[in-house]
């Protein structure tokens, strides 16, 4: 990184921060220990801007932006936390928990999952719209990992970080709209796809979506911290 | 650096050569996807697994991204169409003069959903978002003949006319 | 080419045109073909031979009303006539000289006083697979004088002082965009025509691209000088077969007139043009999304910024604007921006093309100037609600827009005066209802339709689509509560606000403004369970019918 | 100050609740001097009574019956709490909802019975075609996830409407808890 990065200053939620002109709000945000719920981003893997968690208000615009692709700027003043922000927010989850079959009790990632714990960081107790309960495939072909569509929040972590850190790009989405789904390659069985075996994409699914089946009915925890280190290592071959 | 092999056609059907061409013409570039479906489908009717993992493996796309990008586009189909194809706009303008009764009655007269073939593999029942002949509405394309004004019954007449004749 | 050779073409076009006393333009759109224009164009032909009139007939482009269809225009003596068959020809040819055939003719005096045609000022009165006769009038003295009398500047100049906007119908100011891809670093430069007419219910693209796709072409070489692009994009619909066959022949012969390639026009400028094809998703509307398919990917829009203008396609600066957009350019460069800002209201200029449908008595396309009250084009160029029915509202902006009442229809056009009124703009679809359409069944429809066409990468849109149209279902079968009517509220604002693209931004718009204008419509069928208009099938369930049915 | 007057129902739900509940032990001696238990699956009472100032509702709707009962029990209820997962959110009954009700009669009564493979059609009550939470049905007042709550949750959240307070539920609980 060259010596001359513009530093720039801003205000979150009334406290001055300093940051790099590259950095996000989100980056900035988590330096300064100021909470933003994510779903669909994940350090070390690109922005993608799709779970509109991170949403945030900027003084002096009626739009939110989401944080997480928020360029920082000189004297701009995000608010993170609001009534209006909170409200989104929940309804958000509401969405996501009525889409598919979210069944929190008898999830293999109960404890360990990343929607149910901002479910409850943002004080979401229960959902006001009709579950959807859509009849989703369970895909138990693969000799060490499962994945359980009913769980699955299409926050393309798994497409992302086959593609880009194990670059098998063994995972995509298909369809479209409320009918996307993940598959592996030609919409295969997991277990007869091309995937390496790696485990990276269920390290990083921040839900019971995708599992390891030794893992059933003992704590699943996730850990996708490898992969800023990982990309660290890159830079540096 | 290994050298990449562009795969084999995978028949000697003629038609293949055509979907090559399409690809030639684009370098083989990754960007040629959807221009190179399209003659998939324009030339075969549909798109199948085998043809969808030719031009991923032709063109060095992911196959789960080719097969992303084919079931994205309503326009690609991956079911053989029937030997006959009813498409009935359902756009705005359609729509308001009164297409859904024509669906419904097509639906209805064929025992079969739109979107799908009869089981003789006689008439497929589509719809598409605007054939953009609005001030014809409601609009139907007849084996790709479009039709304007059209009423339920006019429709039915035409799909007895393609029953097939014992 | 250059002026002198352009004159040239023009002159013998003309000196042609010398040779008959009659012109008969046979619409050979997409709606005339279907009806079997062309075979009445053959019997015409075949009729003057054997009548030794002197008239040529011509395969012309949209005449504006294809429910009327096969439509010709008789030149110089600006007769039209609908509804013709082969048999016609005979009696249409014997006429020539004499008075119009009384049983054909159309009278349609209103339908075009108070139109202007800048945009479709040649439709329907050139064959559009003749470049020949697009030069003839006028066409390609725009791109000659950009070529050697402005700099890019200049011409970028021009378009912001004719306060044209983008006609896709965001209404970005285009003279701005320009500048923003002209001033933006990197190379190539890319310029895309968003031929991806995926609004429902609107159709002038693909008149233009069918009737004068020259135009579209001069206006994007124009573009790709005032922004120093070397490569064109035009992304057109698989859904108008007519409408890429006629663009791709058109590209052929702008190459071969030395308006695309290298040295345009004998200067340095190099300039190409592809055709991409849209394979059925209306989301690839929005610019991102768009760039995504060219790029042969899932059409998914990414975060804005940053804009394309910046980073749009394979990363490199692009501009993006709409077939009619580039159309409007090469007239403002003839005729000066003092003459486009001239017509239109204060921040609104110009002309605007509506493809006019539904319970209307002249269906087809219009183009007025900015600025004309609702009503006028409704009562009287559209010739207001046929079959003794009431008016009850029109619609604007596709599923993006509103749906406006009888009490609006004052309101005059224009970007700003329609989002206030909360429609919008939209690429020019039209649409006219009356007393038989159910408001809150119209909202369904285009809720359903965003549902259809959401791509599903932002929760939002993709579950809340579908939320929305799950309760405004349950509002038409009758089955809904208040409470369900809060939530659907609730969920328009947030769907609204936290949406990524434009599609889930604006897919509330239809129930918001449905809402706002026909609340007691949706009052009815939760109230009394009953459709005022008729339409949905509500059978009154009250909870205990539901229970009753449920069997095991 | 008179006692308030507390009942507990039973729709579909596996009754984890109800047992979370008596696992407050000993607290559940301190906070009786509170309240009067007016209905409940723990005791005997046979009707619902009117006048209840707190109910709390474990399990989801699912049958005609469960409807009955809920109707029944908002009409003479004035704070309503959804007890658990499934009076919340449809939870474990609700996976059903996928299949239908008939394949989950097919299972039980047909494919899992070796002796009079038959529908029970008397007594059982019939099976809606979804499960669904209990405020799709009556308005609820205080939803508590987890399944089941813990007693700590119970005591913590019963202590506070005993005093007439609204417990901070999100602090104490979540959805699987």
């Amino acid at each position: 990184m060259s010596a001359s990065v513009d530093v720039k200053t801003l205000v979150i939620d009334g406290v001055d921060v300093s940051a790099r002109q590259d950095q996000t709000v989100l980056d900035v945000a988590r330096e300064n220990n100021i909470f933003i719920p994510t779903l669909c981003h994940l350090e070390g893997l690109s922005e993608v801007g799709a779970c509109r968690l991170c949403l945030v208000e900027i003084k002096g615009s009626p739009k939110l932006f989401p944080a997480c692709v928020l360029k920082v700027e000189e004297g701009m003043e995000v608010i993170t936390h609001s009534e209006r922000l909170l409200h989104y927010r929940q309804t958000i989850l509401e969405l996501l928990f009525a889409e598919r079959n979210h069944v929190c009790a008898v999830c293999v990632a109960n404890g360990n999952c990343e929607l149910q714990t901002i479910a409850q960081s943002q004080r979401l107790t229960h959902v006001r719209l009709p579950y959807r309960n859509p009849k989703l495939p369970v895909d138990l072909s693969h000799e060490r990992f499962a994945a359980d569509h009913n769980r699955c929040i299409l926050c393309t972590r798994c497409v992302r970080v086959c593609a880009e850190i194990e670059g098998a790009h063994v995972w995509d989405v298909m369809g479209r709209g409320i009918d996307s789904m993940v598959i592996t390659d030609l919409n295969d069985p997991w277990g007869s796809s091309s995937c390496t075996r790696c485990g990276k994409c269920v390290q990083v699914c921040p839900t019971g979506a995708l599992f390891d089946k030794s893992k059933v009915g003992v704590s699943h925890p996730k850990s996708p911290e490898f992969l800023p280190y990982l990309n660290l290592m890159r830079e540096e071959q | 650096m290994a050298v990449y092999q562009i795969p084999p056609l995978p028949s000697e059907d003629k038609r293949w050569r055509i979907v090559n061409g399409t690809m030639r013409r684009h370098g083989y570039s990754r960007n040629a996807l959807i221009e190179t479906l399209h003659t998939v489908q324009s030339s075969f009717g549909f798109l199948d697994r085998d043809s969808i993992q030719f031009v991923a493996q032709s063109l060095r796309v992911p196959l789960s991204q080719a097969y992303g990008v084919v079931t994205f586009y309503h326009f690609f189909s991956m079911k053989p169409p029937g030997r006959h194809t009813c498409t009935i706009c359902t756009g705005t303008a359609c729509y308001i003069k009164g297409a859904e009764k024509v669906v419904a009655a097509a639906e209805k007269h064929l025992h079969i959903k739109t979107g799908e073939t009869t089981p003789d593999g006689n008439i497929s029942l589509m719809t598409v978002r605007c054939v953009g002949a609005c001030s014809c509405a409601p609009v139907a394309l007849m084996d790709g003949d479009q039709v304007g004004q059209i009423q339920a019954a006019q429709v039915i007449k035409q799909l007895q006319g393609w029953a097939p004749h014992e | 080419m250059n002026s002198e050779e352009l004159q040239q073409i023009a002159e013998a076009v003309r000196l042609e045109h010398e040779k008959y006393d009659y012109e008969i333009n046979v619409c050979m759109g997409a709606g005339c073909l279907a009806q079997h224009s062309d075979k009445f164009k053959d019997a015409l032909a075949k009729e003057v031979e054997s009548s030794g009139k002197r008239c040529h007939v011509r395969s012309a482009g949209c005449l504006g009303l294809c429910a009327a269809g096969p439509l010709a225009l008789v030149d110089p003596i600006e007769v039209r006539y609908g509804h013709l068959r082969e048999s016609d020809a005979k009696e249409v040819i014997a006429s020539l000289g004499g008075k119009p055939v009384e049983r054909l003719e159309m009278h349609l005096e209103n339908y075009f006083q108070g139109q202007q045609h800048v945009v479709l000022e040649n439709c329907g009165r050139i064959d559009p697979e003749k470049i020949e006769e697009y030069i003839s009038r006028g066409g390609y003295e725009a791109l000659l004088k950009a070529l050697t009398e402005m700099d890019p500047q200049g011409v970028i100049d021009q378009i912001a002082k004719s306060g044209l906007r983008g006609r896709g119908g965001g209404g970005y100011p285009t003279g701005l965009k320009w500048g923003t891809v002209a001033k933006a670093v990197g190379s190539p430069k890319y310029v895309i025509c968003n031929g991806d007419e995926g609004d429902p219910g609107a159709f002038m693209d693909r008149s233009v691209l069918e009737g004068d796709p020259q135009r579209v072409i001069e206006g994007m070489v124009i573009a790709a000088y005032a922004v120093g692009a070397t490569k064109g994009y035009i992304y057109v619909r698989a859904e108008y077969p007519l409408a890429v066959s006629r663009f791709s022949a058109s590209l052929r012969e702008a190459r071969r007139h030395g308006f695309l390639g290298a040295n345009i026009c004998g200067t340095p400028l190099l300039f190409d043009i592809e055709i991409r094809l849209g394979a059925g998703a209306f989301v690839c509307g929005e610019e991102t999304a768009l760039i995504a398919s060219i790029e042969g990917k899932r059409g998914t829009p990414r975060t804005r910024p940053p804009y394309p203008a910046v980073s749009g396609l394979w990363n490199c600066p692009t501009l993006i604007n709409n077939v009619e957009t580039f159309a409007n350019v090469a007239p403002i460069l003839r005729n000066g921006a003092e003459w486009f800002a001239g017509m239109g209201t204060a921040h609104s200029k110009g002309t605007k093309v509506f493809a006019l449908t539904g319970k209307i008595t002249n269906t087809g396309l219009v183009e007025i100037p900015m600025g004309m009250p609702l009503r006028e084009i409704i009562f009287s160029i559209g010739g207001g609600v046929p079959d003794g029915h009431k008016f009850k509202a029109v619609q604007t902006g596709g599923p993006s827009g509103g749906c406006l009442p009888e009490e609006h229809l004052d309101l005059n056009i224009s970007y700003d005066a329609l989002i206030g009124a909360g429609s919008m703009m939209g690429s020019g679809g039209m649409i006219v209802m009356d007393d038989t359409s159910c408001m809150v069944n119209v909202a369904r429809f285009f809720v359903e339709f965003c549902m259809t066409e959401s791509c599903g990468k932002c929760i939002p849109c993709r579950a809340g689509t579908a939320q929305m149209f799950g309760l405004l279902s349950k509002i038409c079968n009758g089955e809904a509560s208040h409470q369900d009517l809060d939530l659907l509220i609730d969920l328009c604002d947030v769907v609204k606000n936290t949406s990524l693209c434009g599609l889930g931004q604006t897919a509330p718009n239809p129930v918001l403004s449905t809402l706002r204008y026909f609340r007691d419509e949706y009052l009815e069928h939760i109230d009394h369970h009953r459709c005022p208009a008729g339409v949905c099938a509500c059978n009154a369930r009250t909870p205990k019918a539901e229970l009753a049915e449920v069997t095991v | 100050m008179s006692k308030t007057r507390l009942a507990t129902a039973w729709l579909d739900g596996c009754s984890g609740c109800h047992m979370s509940f008596l696992d407050m032990d000993e607290r559940l001696i301190e906070l009786s001097g509170a309240f009067d238990l007016v209905y409940s699956p723990l005791v005997d009472f046979k009707t619902f009574p009117e006048a209840v100032d707190i109910t709390l509702v474990e399990g989801a709707v699912s049958t005609t019956d469960d409807v009955e009962k809920i109707h029944l029990i908002r009409a003479r209820t004035r704070l309503l709490v959804a007890m658990g997962d499934c009076a919340v959110t449809g939870n474990v009954p609700a996976m059903r909802n996928a299949f239908g009700p008939d394949a989950v009669l097919r299972r039980a009564y047909f494919e899992n019975a070796d002796l009079q493979q038959q529908t029970p059609l008397v007594v059982v009550p019939k099976l809606l075609d979804k499960v669904r939470p209990v405020h799709e049905y009556v308005s609820v007042d205080l939803y508590l996830p987890g399944c089941p709550p813990s007693a700590a949750t119970f005591h913590a959240v019963l202590t506070e409407l005993l005093a007439n307070r609204m417990p901070d539920v999100a602090s104490l609980t979540r959805f699987g808890a």
